[in-house]
Protein backbone atom coordinates (compact mmCIF):
# COMPACT_ATOMS: atom_id res chain seq x y z
CA UNK A 1 0.00 0.00 0.00
CA UNK A 2 1.56 3.11 -1.18
CA UNK A 3 1.69 6.34 0.53
CA UNK A 4 0.68 8.01 -2.84
CA UNK A 5 -2.25 5.95 -3.03
CA UNK A 6 -3.60 6.71 0.09
CA UNK A 7 -3.23 10.21 0.28
CA UNK A 8 -5.15 10.33 -3.25
CA UNK A 9 -7.82 7.66 -1.49
CA UNK A 10 -8.32 9.99 1.77
CA UNK A 11 -9.02 12.98 -0.16
CA UNK A 12 -11.77 10.95 -2.23
CA UNK A 13 -12.97 9.64 0.72
CA UNK A 14 -13.49 13.88 2.19
CA UNK A 15 -14.44 14.69 -0.93
CA UNK A 16 -17.61 12.04 -0.81
CA UNK A 17 -18.12 13.33 2.70
CA UNK A 18 -17.74 16.96 1.41
CA UNK A 19 -20.69 16.54 -1.17
CA UNK A 20 -22.78 14.38 0.46
CA UNK A 21 -23.07 17.26 2.87
CA UNK A 22 -23.96 19.86 0.72
CA UNK A 23 -26.27 18.52 -1.09
CA UNK A 24 -28.39 17.46 1.94
CA UNK A 25 -27.78 20.88 3.24
CA UNK A 26 -28.24 23.38 0.52
CA UNK A 27 -31.27 25.09 -0.93
CA UNK A 28 -29.91 25.99 -4.15
CA UNK A 29 -30.53 23.80 -6.74
CA UNK A 30 -27.84 24.38 -8.58
CA UNK A 31 -25.53 24.34 -5.39
CA UNK A 32 -27.21 21.14 -5.04
CA UNK A 33 -25.98 20.10 -8.49
CA UNK A 34 -22.86 21.08 -7.82
CA UNK A 35 -22.29 19.03 -4.67
CA UNK A 36 -23.63 16.02 -6.33
CA UNK A 37 -20.70 16.33 -8.84
CA UNK A 38 -17.81 17.23 -6.68
CA UNK A 39 -19.24 13.74 -4.43
CA UNK A 40 -18.70 11.83 -7.89
CA UNK A 41 -15.12 13.09 -8.23
CA UNK A 42 -14.30 12.04 -4.77
CA UNK A 43 -15.72 8.61 -6.43
CA UNK A 44 -13.72 9.14 -9.37
CA UNK A 45 -10.55 10.27 -7.10
CA UNK A 46 -11.29 6.58 -4.79
CA UNK A 47 -10.79 4.44 -8.13
CA UNK A 48 -7.91 6.06 -9.92
CA UNK A 49 -6.57 5.74 -6.53
CA UNK A 50 -7.27 2.23 -6.42
CA UNK A 51 -5.98 1.67 -9.81
CA UNK A 52 -2.73 3.55 -8.98
CA UNK A 53 0.30 0.58 -8.87
CA UNK A 54 3.24 3.04 -7.88
CA UNK A 55 5.22 4.94 -10.68
CA UNK A 56 7.12 1.90 -12.47
CA UNK A 57 4.29 -0.81 -12.72
CA UNK A 58 0.99 0.59 -15.51
CA UNK A 59 -2.03 0.81 -13.55
CA UNK A 60 -5.23 -1.21 -13.78
CA UNK A 61 -6.80 0.25 -17.14
CA UNK A 62 -10.68 -0.92 -15.80
CA UNK A 63 -11.14 1.56 -13.18
CA UNK A 64 -9.73 4.32 -15.55
CA UNK A 65 -12.39 3.51 -18.14
CA UNK A 66 -14.97 3.32 -15.74
CA UNK A 67 -14.14 7.07 -14.74
CA UNK A 68 -14.04 8.01 -17.97
CA UNK A 69 -17.39 6.31 -18.97
CA UNK A 70 -18.37 8.11 -15.22
CA UNK A 71 -17.19 11.65 -16.42
CA UNK A 72 -18.84 11.80 -19.52
CA UNK A 73 -22.32 10.69 -17.72
CA UNK A 74 -22.01 12.72 -15.05
CA UNK A 75 -21.80 16.17 -17.16
CA UNK A 76 -24.87 15.07 -19.30
CA UNK A 77 -26.79 14.45 -16.03
CA UNK A 78 -25.51 17.30 -14.58
CA UNK A 79 -27.20 18.78 -18.01
CA UNK A 80 -30.40 17.36 -17.58
CA UNK A 81 -30.25 18.41 -13.64
CA UNK A 82 -29.69 21.88 -15.08
CA UNK A 83 -32.62 21.81 -17.60
CA UNK A 84 -34.92 20.78 -14.90
CA UNK A 85 -34.21 23.73 -12.43
CA UNK A 86 -34.85 26.07 -15.01
CA UNK A 87 -38.21 24.47 -16.26
CA UNK A 88 -38.56 24.21 -12.50
CA UNK A 89 -37.95 28.18 -11.40
CA UNK A 90 -40.20 29.34 -15.14
CA UNK A 91 -42.53 27.11 -13.79
CA UNK A 92 -42.96 29.14 -10.45
CA UNK A 93 -42.22 32.44 -12.10
CA UNK A 94 -45.68 32.05 -14.18
CA UNK A 95 -47.48 30.78 -10.79
CA UNK B 1 14.89 13.81 -3.51
CA UNK B 2 12.57 12.68 -6.03
CA UNK B 3 9.86 10.49 -4.59
CA UNK B 4 10.01 12.80 -1.65
CA UNK B 5 9.50 16.21 -3.53
CA UNK B 6 6.58 14.50 -5.17
CA UNK B 7 4.72 13.13 -2.00
CA UNK B 8 4.63 17.13 -1.20
CA UNK B 9 2.97 17.70 -4.82
CA UNK B 10 0.54 15.36 -3.65
CA UNK B 11 0.20 16.95 -0.11
CA UNK B 12 -0.05 20.46 -1.80
CA UNK B 13 -2.07 19.59 -5.12
CA UNK B 14 -4.53 17.55 -2.39
CA UNK B 15 -5.18 20.58 -0.24
CA UNK B 16 -5.85 22.28 -3.16
CA UNK B 17 -8.58 20.59 -4.76
CA UNK B 18 -10.73 19.49 -1.16
CA UNK B 19 -9.93 23.38 -0.02
CA UNK B 20 -11.26 24.63 -3.82
CA UNK B 21 -14.24 22.12 -3.32
CA UNK B 22 -15.22 23.33 -0.03
CA UNK B 23 -15.05 26.58 -0.58
CA UNK B 24 -17.10 25.93 -4.04
CA UNK B 25 -19.63 24.23 -1.86
CA UNK B 26 -19.61 26.69 0.76
CA UNK B 27 -20.38 30.41 -0.55
CA UNK B 28 -24.23 30.95 -1.41
CA UNK B 29 -23.23 33.21 -4.56
CA UNK B 30 -23.59 30.90 -7.94
CA UNK B 31 -21.53 32.39 -10.16
CA UNK B 32 -18.95 32.50 -7.33
CA UNK B 33 -19.55 28.78 -6.68
CA UNK B 34 -19.25 28.20 -10.91
CA UNK B 35 -15.90 29.68 -10.84
CA UNK B 36 -14.69 27.74 -7.81
CA UNK B 37 -15.74 24.94 -9.39
CA UNK B 38 -13.79 25.29 -12.68
CA UNK B 39 -10.67 25.57 -10.85
CA UNK B 40 -11.39 22.73 -9.05
CA UNK B 41 -11.99 20.26 -12.24
CA UNK B 42 -8.92 21.83 -13.72
CA UNK B 43 -6.84 20.13 -10.59
CA UNK B 44 -8.24 16.99 -10.58
CA UNK B 45 -7.12 16.66 -14.59
CA UNK B 46 -3.86 17.16 -12.74
CA UNK B 47 -4.32 14.91 -10.55
CA UNK B 48 -5.12 12.21 -12.83
CA UNK B 49 -2.30 13.04 -14.60
CA UNK B 50 -0.29 12.43 -11.67
CA UNK B 51 -1.81 9.07 -10.92
CA UNK B 52 -0.79 7.93 -14.57
CA UNK B 53 -4.44 8.03 -16.22
CA UNK B 54 -3.74 10.05 -19.26
CA UNK B 55 -6.69 8.66 -20.69
CA UNK B 56 -9.02 10.29 -17.66
CA UNK B 57 -6.78 13.49 -17.41
CA UNK B 58 -7.41 14.01 -21.21
CA UNK B 59 -11.15 13.55 -20.86
CA UNK B 60 -11.27 16.21 -17.31
CA UNK B 61 -9.25 18.68 -19.15
CA UNK B 62 -11.88 18.79 -22.02
CA UNK B 63 -15.03 18.32 -19.91
CA UNK B 64 -14.36 19.13 -15.95
CA UNK B 65 -12.33 21.85 -16.60
CA UNK B 66 -14.00 23.22 -20.16
CA UNK B 67 -17.30 22.19 -20.65
CA UNK B 68 -19.31 21.81 -17.76
CA UNK B 69 -17.97 25.37 -16.74
CA UNK B 70 -19.39 26.84 -19.43
CA UNK B 71 -22.43 25.17 -19.06
CA UNK B 72 -22.73 25.70 -15.41
CA UNK B 73 -21.60 30.09 -16.00
CA UNK B 74 -24.95 29.73 -18.52
CA UNK B 75 -27.18 28.64 -16.04
CA UNK B 76 -25.86 31.24 -13.64
CA UNK B 77 -26.71 33.91 -16.61
CA UNK B 78 -30.04 32.68 -16.51
CA UNK B 79 -30.71 32.60 -12.84
CA UNK B 80 -28.90 36.02 -12.44
CA UNK B 81 -31.81 37.62 -15.21
CA UNK B 82 -34.71 36.62 -12.69
CA UNK B 83 -33.93 38.17 -9.81
CA UNK B 84 -37.36 37.16 -7.80
CA UNK B 85 -35.66 33.83 -7.67
CA UNK B 86 -32.80 34.94 -4.59
CA UNK B 87 -34.49 33.55 -1.90
CA UNK B 88 -35.24 35.53 1.16
CA UNK B 89 -33.75 33.91 4.79
CA UNK B 90 -36.86 35.05 6.69
CA UNK B 91 -36.33 35.80 10.49
CA UNK B 92 -36.68 32.59 12.21
CA UNK B 93 -37.56 32.46 15.72
CA UNK B 94 -35.17 31.05 18.46
CA UNK B 95 -36.42 27.15 18.34
CA UNK B 96 -36.81 26.77 14.37
CA UNK B 97 -32.63 28.12 14.29
CA UNK B 98 -31.71 25.31 17.37
CA UNK B 99 -33.58 22.30 15.52
CA UNK B 100 -31.98 23.88 12.17
CA UNK B 101 -28.39 23.73 13.92
CA UNK B 102 -29.35 20.22 15.12
CA UNK B 103 -30.09 19.08 11.61
CA UNK B 104 -26.85 20.45 10.45
CA UNK B 105 -24.62 18.94 13.02
CA UNK B 106 -25.95 15.62 12.96
CA UNK B 107 -25.86 15.72 8.71
CA UNK B 108 -22.36 16.83 8.96
CA UNK B 109 -21.55 14.22 12.14
CA UNK B 110 -22.80 11.61 9.86
CA UNK B 111 -21.07 12.46 6.71
CA UNK B 112 -17.75 12.67 8.77
CA UNK B 113 -18.87 8.72 9.79
CA UNK B 114 -19.75 7.88 6.08
CA UNK B 115 -15.66 9.48 5.10
CA UNK B 116 -14.57 7.57 8.07
CA UNK B 117 -16.24 4.11 7.34
CA UNK B 118 -14.76 4.33 4.05
CA UNK B 119 -11.58 5.10 4.79
CA UNK B 120 -11.48 2.26 6.90
CA UNK B 121 -13.14 -0.05 4.10
CA UNK B 122 -10.58 0.81 1.73
CA UNK B 123 -7.48 -0.27 4.54
CA UNK B 124 -9.51 -3.65 4.86
CA UNK B 125 -9.72 -4.13 1.19
CA UNK B 126 -6.19 -3.11 0.14
CA UNK B 127 -4.62 -5.35 2.45
CA UNK B 128 -6.61 -8.46 2.40
CA UNK B 129 -6.70 -9.90 -1.01
CA UNK B 130 -4.07 -9.91 -4.24
CA UNK B 131 -6.04 -7.72 -6.51
CA UNK B 132 -5.17 -7.47 -10.29
CA UNK B 133 -6.79 -10.35 -11.32
CA UNK B 134 -9.10 -7.80 -14.09
CA UNK B 135 -5.79 -5.97 -14.62
CA UNK B 136 -3.87 -9.08 -15.76
CA UNK B 137 -7.03 -10.47 -17.66
CA UNK B 138 -6.99 -7.15 -20.28
CA UNK B 139 -3.38 -7.85 -20.50
CA UNK B 140 -3.35 -11.53 -21.15
CA UNK B 141 -6.23 -10.81 -24.19
CA UNK B 142 -4.95 -7.40 -25.21
CA UNK B 143 -3.20 -8.76 -28.38
CA UNK B 144 -6.31 -9.97 -29.77
CA UNK B 145 -8.91 -6.78 -28.75
CA UNK B 146 -7.84 -4.78 -32.27
CA UNK B 147 -6.30 -2.11 -30.43
CA UNK B 148 -3.57 -1.60 -28.07
CA UNK B 149 -4.30 1.30 -25.64
CA UNK B 150 -5.67 -1.06 -22.65
CA UNK B 151 -8.41 1.84 -21.58
CA UNK B 152 -10.15 1.55 -25.09
CA UNK B 153 -9.76 -2.12 -25.40
CA UNK B 154 -11.86 -2.27 -22.14
CA UNK B 155 -14.44 0.10 -23.20
CA UNK B 156 -14.91 -1.16 -27.28
CA UNK B 157 -13.93 -4.78 -26.74
CA UNK B 158 -14.26 -6.29 -23.52
CA UNK B 159 -17.09 -4.02 -22.02
CA UNK B 160 -18.91 -2.84 -25.12
CA UNK B 161 -21.85 -3.66 -23.63
CA UNK B 162 -21.12 -1.09 -21.35
CA UNK B 163 -20.43 1.47 -23.61
CA UNK B 164 -23.66 1.06 -25.44
CA UNK B 165 -25.44 1.41 -22.13
CA UNK B 166 -24.00 4.50 -21.79
CA UNK B 167 -24.45 5.72 -25.20
CA UNK B 168 -27.87 5.61 -24.48
CA UNK B 169 -27.91 7.16 -21.03
CA UNK B 170 -26.44 10.02 -22.74
CA UNK B 171 -29.22 10.05 -25.81
CA UNK B 172 -32.32 9.72 -22.59
CA UNK B 173 -30.47 12.67 -21.12
CA UNK B 174 -30.67 14.96 -24.17
CA UNK B 175 -34.08 14.04 -25.35
CA UNK B 176 -35.34 14.98 -21.77
CA UNK B 177 -33.05 18.22 -22.15
CA UNK B 178 -34.81 18.83 -25.53
CA UNK B 179 -38.42 17.58 -23.60
CA UNK B 180 -37.88 20.40 -20.67
CA UNK B 181 -38.64 23.29 -23.12
CA UNK B 182 -37.21 25.34 -25.48
CA UNK B 183 -33.23 26.59 -26.12
CA UNK B 184 -31.84 29.92 -24.32
CA UNK B 185 -31.42 32.94 -25.77
CA UNK B 186 -28.42 33.00 -28.00
CA UNK B 187 -25.39 34.50 -27.30
CA UNK B 188 -24.90 38.16 -29.20
CA UNK B 189 -22.36 37.94 -31.66
CA UNK B 190 -18.64 38.31 -30.30
CA UNK B 191 -16.80 41.19 -30.37
CA UNK B 192 -13.69 41.07 -33.07
CA UNK B 193 -10.92 39.64 -30.52
CA UNK B 194 -12.84 36.88 -29.48
CA UNK B 195 -14.14 36.01 -33.45
CA UNK B 196 -10.68 36.15 -34.08
CA UNK B 197 -9.64 33.65 -31.78
CA UNK B 198 -12.71 31.76 -33.01
CA UNK B 199 -11.15 31.87 -36.59
CA UNK B 200 -8.25 29.75 -35.63
CA UNK B 201 -9.19 28.32 -32.34
CA UNK B 202 -12.39 25.81 -34.35
CA UNK B 203 -9.92 24.21 -36.83
CA UNK B 204 -7.52 23.41 -34.20
CA UNK B 205 -9.98 22.31 -32.23
CA UNK B 206 -11.40 20.02 -34.66
CA UNK B 207 -8.08 18.98 -36.16
CA UNK B 208 -7.56 17.78 -32.55
CA UNK B 209 -10.16 15.81 -32.01
CA UNK B 210 -9.53 14.03 -34.94
CA UNK B 211 -5.75 13.51 -33.40
CA UNK B 212 -7.54 11.89 -30.44
CA UNK B 213 -9.86 9.65 -32.05
CA UNK B 214 -6.86 7.84 -34.34
CA UNK B 215 -4.61 8.04 -31.38
CA UNK B 216 -6.46 6.05 -29.05
CA UNK B 217 -6.18 3.08 -30.40
CA UNK B 218 -2.32 2.73 -29.35
CA UNK B 219 -2.14 5.42 -26.96
CA UNK B 220 -4.07 7.27 -24.99
CA UNK B 221 -7.81 9.28 -26.45
CA UNK B 222 -10.49 8.07 -28.08
CA UNK B 223 -13.99 8.36 -28.84
CA UNK B 224 -14.77 10.28 -25.45
CA UNK B 225 -11.91 12.68 -25.84
CA UNK B 226 -12.75 13.63 -29.08
CA UNK B 227 -16.30 13.74 -28.68
CA UNK B 228 -15.55 16.36 -25.78
CA UNK B 229 -13.46 18.26 -28.15
CA UNK B 230 -15.08 18.54 -30.83
CA UNK B 231 -18.27 19.76 -28.64
CA UNK B 232 -15.72 22.30 -27.39
CA UNK B 233 -15.28 23.71 -31.21
CA UNK B 234 -19.27 23.37 -31.40
CA UNK B 235 -19.68 25.94 -28.35
CA UNK B 236 -16.55 28.02 -28.93
CA UNK B 237 -18.76 28.94 -32.21
CA UNK B 238 -22.22 29.09 -30.06
CA UNK B 239 -20.05 31.46 -27.44
CA UNK B 240 -19.52 33.94 -30.31
CA UNK B 241 -22.48 34.23 -31.27
CA UNK B 242 -22.78 32.01 -34.20
CA UNK B 243 -25.97 30.48 -33.93
CA UNK B 244 -26.37 28.76 -37.35
CA UNK B 245 -23.07 27.14 -37.11
CA UNK B 246 -21.69 24.73 -34.31
CA UNK B 247 -24.84 22.24 -34.23
CA UNK B 248 -26.45 20.52 -37.72
CA UNK B 249 -29.89 21.39 -37.50
CA UNK B 250 -33.66 19.64 -37.80
CA UNK B 251 -33.42 15.96 -38.60
CA UNK B 252 -29.84 16.14 -39.42
CA UNK B 253 -29.26 16.92 -35.41
CA UNK B 254 -31.54 14.04 -34.49
CA UNK B 255 -29.98 11.38 -36.30
CA UNK B 256 -26.42 12.40 -35.35
CA UNK B 257 -27.60 12.30 -31.34
CA UNK B 258 -28.55 8.79 -31.78
CA UNK B 259 -25.57 7.43 -34.75
CA UNK B 260 -23.64 6.39 -31.95
CA UNK B 261 -25.94 3.73 -30.65
CA UNK B 262 -27.13 3.11 -34.06
CA UNK B 263 -23.91 2.25 -35.21
CA UNK B 264 -23.01 0.04 -31.98
CA UNK B 265 -26.62 -1.81 -32.90
CA UNK B 266 -25.90 -2.12 -36.42
CA UNK B 267 -22.00 -3.25 -35.99
CA UNK B 268 -23.68 -6.12 -33.45
CA UNK B 269 -26.48 -6.90 -35.32
CA UNK B 270 -24.54 -7.97 -38.50
CA UNK B 271 -22.16 -9.87 -35.87
CA UNK B 272 -25.00 -11.61 -34.78
CA UNK B 273 -25.98 -12.22 -38.49
CA UNK B 274 -22.69 -13.77 -39.82
CA UNK B 275 -22.75 -15.91 -36.58
CA UNK B 276 -20.34 -14.48 -34.21
CA UNK B 277 -21.87 -13.18 -30.39
CA UNK B 278 -23.37 -9.51 -30.18
CA UNK B 279 -20.26 -7.14 -30.28
CA UNK B 280 -17.83 -10.12 -30.28
CA UNK B 281 -15.59 -8.75 -33.25
CA UNK B 282 -13.34 -11.42 -34.98
CA UNK B 283 -9.28 -10.39 -34.05
CA UNK B 284 -8.71 -9.56 -37.70
CA UNK B 285 -11.62 -6.90 -38.11
CA UNK B 286 -11.95 -5.57 -34.12
CA UNK B 287 -9.36 -2.64 -35.03
CA UNK B 288 -11.39 -1.11 -38.24
CA UNK B 289 -14.38 -2.15 -36.58
CA UNK B 290 -13.76 -0.23 -33.20
CA UNK B 291 -12.62 2.93 -35.23
CA UNK B 292 -16.04 2.80 -37.32
CA UNK B 293 -17.84 2.70 -33.77
CA UNK B 294 -15.99 5.03 -31.82
CA UNK B 295 -15.91 7.44 -35.08
CA UNK B 296 -19.99 7.77 -34.85
CA UNK B 297 -19.35 7.75 -30.81
CA UNK B 298 -17.75 10.78 -30.91
CA UNK B 299 -20.31 12.87 -33.05
CA UNK B 300 -23.22 11.69 -31.14
CA UNK B 301 -21.37 12.18 -27.74
CA UNK B 302 -20.18 16.10 -29.64
CA UNK B 303 -23.82 16.56 -30.88
CA UNK B 304 -25.20 15.75 -27.26
CA UNK B 305 -22.53 17.94 -25.42
CA UNK B 306 -23.48 20.61 -27.72
CA UNK B 307 -27.20 20.45 -27.26
CA UNK B 308 -26.85 20.35 -23.15
CA UNK B 309 -25.22 23.83 -23.76
CA UNK B 310 -27.47 24.88 -25.74
CA UNK B 311 -29.99 23.72 -23.16
CA UNK B 312 -33.59 22.68 -24.62
CA UNK B 313 -35.21 22.31 -27.92
CA UNK B 314 -33.24 24.13 -30.77
CA UNK B 315 -34.73 27.49 -31.69
CA UNK B 316 -37.24 26.74 -34.66
CA UNK B 317 -36.59 29.98 -35.86
CA UNK B 318 -33.05 29.95 -36.17
CA UNK B 319 -33.04 26.99 -38.17
CA UNK B 320 -35.83 27.90 -40.82
CA UNK B 321 -33.38 31.14 -41.69
CA UNK B 322 -30.35 29.55 -41.04
CA UNK B 323 -28.12 28.77 -44.65
CA UNK B 324 -26.60 25.53 -44.52
CA UNK B 325 -23.09 25.38 -42.62
CA UNK C 1 18.54 17.61 -14.54
CA UNK C 2 15.76 15.64 -13.18
CA UNK C 3 16.50 17.27 -9.82
CA UNK C 4 15.30 20.45 -11.19
CA UNK C 5 12.34 19.02 -12.81
CA UNK C 6 10.95 18.07 -9.17
CA UNK C 7 12.16 21.52 -7.95
CA UNK C 8 10.44 23.18 -10.59
CA UNK C 9 7.04 21.33 -10.23
CA UNK C 10 7.44 22.35 -6.45
CA UNK C 11 7.97 25.89 -7.57
CA UNK C 12 4.74 26.09 -9.94
CA UNK C 13 2.39 24.45 -7.37
CA UNK C 14 3.51 27.06 -5.11
CA UNK C 15 2.57 29.78 -7.80
CA UNK C 16 -0.80 27.90 -8.23
CA UNK C 17 -1.51 28.34 -4.39
CA UNK C 18 -1.21 31.65 -4.59
CA UNK C 19 -3.38 31.94 -6.96
CA UNK C 20 -6.04 29.68 -4.97
CA UNK C 21 -5.32 32.55 -2.41
CA UNK C 22 -6.89 35.26 -5.18
CA UNK C 23 -9.49 32.91 -6.21
CA UNK C 24 -10.93 32.29 -2.70
CA UNK C 25 -10.90 36.15 -1.46
CA UNK C 26 -11.62 37.54 -5.23
CA UNK C 27 -13.19 40.90 -4.05
CA UNK C 28 -15.05 40.53 -7.62
CA UNK C 29 -16.04 37.89 -10.38
CA UNK C 30 -13.57 39.40 -12.71
CA UNK C 31 -10.48 38.43 -10.19
CA UNK C 32 -11.51 35.14 -9.31
CA UNK C 33 -11.89 34.41 -13.43
CA UNK C 34 -8.39 36.02 -13.68
CA UNK C 35 -7.23 33.49 -10.76
CA UNK C 36 -8.70 30.67 -12.47
CA UNK C 37 -6.98 31.80 -15.70
CA UNK C 38 -3.48 32.05 -13.67
CA UNK C 39 -4.30 28.39 -12.59
CA UNK C 40 -5.01 27.42 -16.05
CA UNK C 41 -1.54 28.07 -17.24
CA UNK C 42 0.39 26.52 -13.88
CA UNK C 43 -1.61 23.82 -14.53
CA UNK C 44 -0.23 23.29 -18.33
CA UNK C 45 3.05 23.70 -16.74
CA UNK C 46 2.78 21.39 -14.29
CA UNK C 47 1.42 19.08 -16.81
CA UNK C 48 3.99 19.63 -19.28
CA UNK C 49 6.51 19.24 -16.45
CA UNK C 50 5.09 15.82 -15.53
CA UNK C 51 5.02 14.66 -18.41
CA UNK C 52 9.08 14.34 -18.19
CA UNK C 53 9.13 13.66 -14.56
CA UNK C 54 6.89 10.53 -15.30
CA UNK C 55 8.07 9.73 -18.57
CA UNK C 56 4.51 10.29 -20.00
CA UNK C 57 4.63 11.72 -23.54
CA UNK C 58 0.53 11.63 -23.39
CA UNK C 59 0.75 14.60 -20.74
CA UNK C 60 1.28 16.91 -23.78
CA UNK C 61 -1.84 15.94 -25.09
CA UNK C 62 -3.36 16.76 -21.60
CA UNK C 63 -1.84 20.28 -21.49
CA UNK C 64 -2.81 20.87 -25.17
CA UNK C 65 -6.50 20.24 -24.60
CA UNK C 66 -6.17 22.41 -21.63
CA UNK C 67 -4.31 25.24 -23.36
CA UNK C 68 -7.26 25.34 -26.36
CA UNK C 69 -9.98 25.55 -23.90
CA UNK C 70 -8.72 28.24 -21.83
CA UNK C 71 -10.42 31.07 -23.44
CA UNK C 72 -13.99 29.23 -23.10
CA UNK C 73 -14.78 29.80 -19.43
CA UNK C 74 -13.65 33.51 -19.89
CA UNK C 75 -16.02 33.85 -22.80
CA UNK C 76 -19.00 31.95 -21.22
CA UNK C 77 -18.41 34.00 -18.12
CA UNK C 78 -18.58 37.22 -20.08
CA UNK C 79 -20.70 36.33 -22.58
CA UNK C 80 -23.76 38.46 -23.45
CA UNK C 81 -27.87 36.80 -24.77
CA UNK C 82 -29.57 38.42 -27.25
CA UNK C 83 -32.92 39.72 -26.05
CA UNK C 84 -35.65 37.68 -26.90
CA UNK C 85 -38.49 39.10 -28.88
CA UNK C 86 -40.69 36.39 -28.29
CA UNK D 1 25.47 22.30 -22.82
CA UNK D 2 21.82 21.97 -23.67
CA UNK D 3 21.42 20.95 -20.50
CA UNK D 4 22.34 24.45 -19.00
CA UNK D 5 20.41 26.26 -21.12
CA UNK D 6 17.31 24.41 -20.69
CA UNK D 7 17.93 24.64 -16.81
CA UNK D 8 18.15 28.16 -17.59
CA UNK D 9 15.49 28.89 -19.25
CA UNK D 10 13.24 27.08 -17.24
CA UNK D 11 14.70 28.73 -13.92
CA UNK D 12 13.44 31.80 -16.11
CA UNK D 13 10.27 30.96 -16.67
CA UNK D 14 10.10 29.82 -13.10
CA UNK D 15 11.06 33.38 -12.36
CA UNK D 16 8.59 35.02 -14.36
CA UNK D 17 5.48 32.65 -12.86
CA UNK D 18 6.00 33.64 -9.22
CA UNK D 19 6.30 37.41 -10.34
CA UNK D 20 3.01 36.52 -12.08
CA UNK D 21 1.54 35.23 -9.18
CA UNK D 22 2.84 37.36 -6.61
CA UNK D 23 1.62 40.10 -8.84
CA UNK D 24 -1.94 38.70 -9.20
CA UNK D 25 -1.72 38.69 -4.95
CA UNK D 26 -0.25 42.01 -4.30
CA UNK D 27 -1.47 44.23 -6.71
CA UNK D 28 -4.50 46.92 -6.05
CA UNK D 29 -7.15 46.35 -8.84
CA UNK D 30 -8.41 44.09 -11.18
CA UNK D 31 -6.52 46.31 -13.89
CA UNK D 32 -3.32 46.03 -12.34
CA UNK D 33 -3.69 42.49 -11.82
CA UNK D 34 -4.56 41.68 -15.35
CA UNK D 35 -1.59 43.32 -16.34
CA UNK D 36 0.97 41.09 -14.09
CA UNK D 37 -1.08 38.07 -15.09
CA UNK D 38 -1.15 38.33 -18.81
CA UNK D 39 2.56 39.96 -19.27
CA UNK D 40 4.26 37.57 -16.69
CA UNK D 41 2.94 34.54 -17.03
CA UNK D 42 2.64 33.96 -20.50
CA UNK D 43 6.03 35.08 -20.60
CA UNK D 44 6.63 32.66 -17.80
CA UNK D 45 4.88 29.92 -19.80
CA UNK D 46 6.85 30.86 -22.66
CA UNK D 47 10.37 30.20 -21.50
CA UNK D 48 9.66 26.90 -19.94
CA UNK D 49 7.93 25.52 -22.86
CA UNK D 50 11.45 27.18 -24.75
CA UNK D 51 13.47 25.14 -22.15
CA UNK D 52 11.61 21.99 -22.61
CA UNK D 53 11.16 21.99 -26.06
CA UNK D 54 14.74 21.54 -26.01
CA UNK D 55 14.34 17.59 -24.63
CA UNK D 56 11.66 17.11 -27.34
CA UNK D 57 12.48 13.88 -28.57
CA UNK D 58 10.70 14.32 -32.15
CA UNK D 59 9.68 17.41 -34.03
CA UNK D 60 6.31 16.43 -34.07
CA UNK D 61 6.57 16.85 -30.27
CA UNK D 62 8.00 20.54 -30.24
CA UNK D 63 5.34 21.41 -32.53
CA UNK D 64 2.69 20.65 -30.50
CA UNK D 65 4.71 22.26 -27.40
CA UNK D 66 5.15 25.67 -29.41
CA UNK D 67 0.95 25.18 -30.19
CA UNK D 68 0.37 25.00 -26.90
CA UNK D 69 2.13 28.47 -25.95
CA UNK D 70 0.74 30.02 -28.89
CA UNK D 71 -3.09 29.07 -27.67
CA UNK D 72 -2.42 30.06 -24.08
CA UNK D 73 -0.96 33.41 -25.50
CA UNK D 74 -4.16 33.76 -27.52
CA UNK D 75 -6.34 32.35 -24.72
CA UNK D 76 -5.39 34.88 -22.30
CA UNK D 77 -5.04 37.91 -24.51
CA UNK D 78 -8.55 37.39 -25.33
CA UNK D 79 -9.57 36.25 -22.01
CA UNK D 80 -8.24 39.77 -20.71
CA UNK D 81 -9.52 41.57 -22.60
CA UNK D 82 -13.07 40.35 -22.00
CA UNK D 83 -12.88 40.36 -18.35
CA UNK D 84 -11.41 43.97 -18.62
CA UNK D 85 -14.48 45.11 -21.10
CA UNK D 86 -16.98 43.12 -18.14
CA UNK D 87 -15.74 44.56 -15.60
CA UNK D 88 -16.05 48.06 -17.43
CA UNK D 89 -19.24 47.25 -18.58
CA UNK D 90 -20.17 46.50 -14.75
CA UNK D 91 -18.99 49.48 -14.00
CA UNK D 92 -20.54 51.93 -15.78
CA UNK D 93 -23.96 50.03 -16.25
CA UNK D 94 -25.05 48.51 -19.39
Amino acid sequence: MLTTQWLYALSGCVLIALGLRSALLHRSLLQRVLAINVMGSGVFMLLIAIAYRGPTLSPDPVPHALVLTGIVVAVSATALALALARRLSTERNDE
Amino acid sequence: MNTASLIVFDGLLLISIVSLAWAALATTDARRSVILFMAFGLLLAVAWARLLAPDVALAEAAIGAGLSGALLLAATNDHSRQPATAQTETTRTEPDRRVGMAIQWTVTLLCAALAVALAWALAYAFDSTAKDTLARAVSAHLDVSGVSNPVTAVLLNFRAYDTLLELAVLLTAVLGIFALGPARADYQEAGPIFDGLTHWLVPVLILMAGYLLWVGAHAPGGAFQAGATLAAAGIVLRLAGRHHFGLPAGSTLRITLAVGVGMFLLVGLALLAVGRPFLGYPTAWAGILILLIESAAMLAIAATLVSAFVGGRPNPIAINTGEKP
Amino acid sequence: MSDLLSLSVLILMFSLLLGLLRILYGPGAGDRMLAAQLIGTAGVGILLLLSLILDQRSLIDVALILALLAAVAAAAFTGQRQIRHD
Amino acid sequence: MTDILSSLLIVAGLFFFLAGSIGLLRFPDLYSRLHALTKADNLGLGLLIAGLAIHAQDLFTALKLLLIWLAVLAASATSAHLIARHARRQETGP
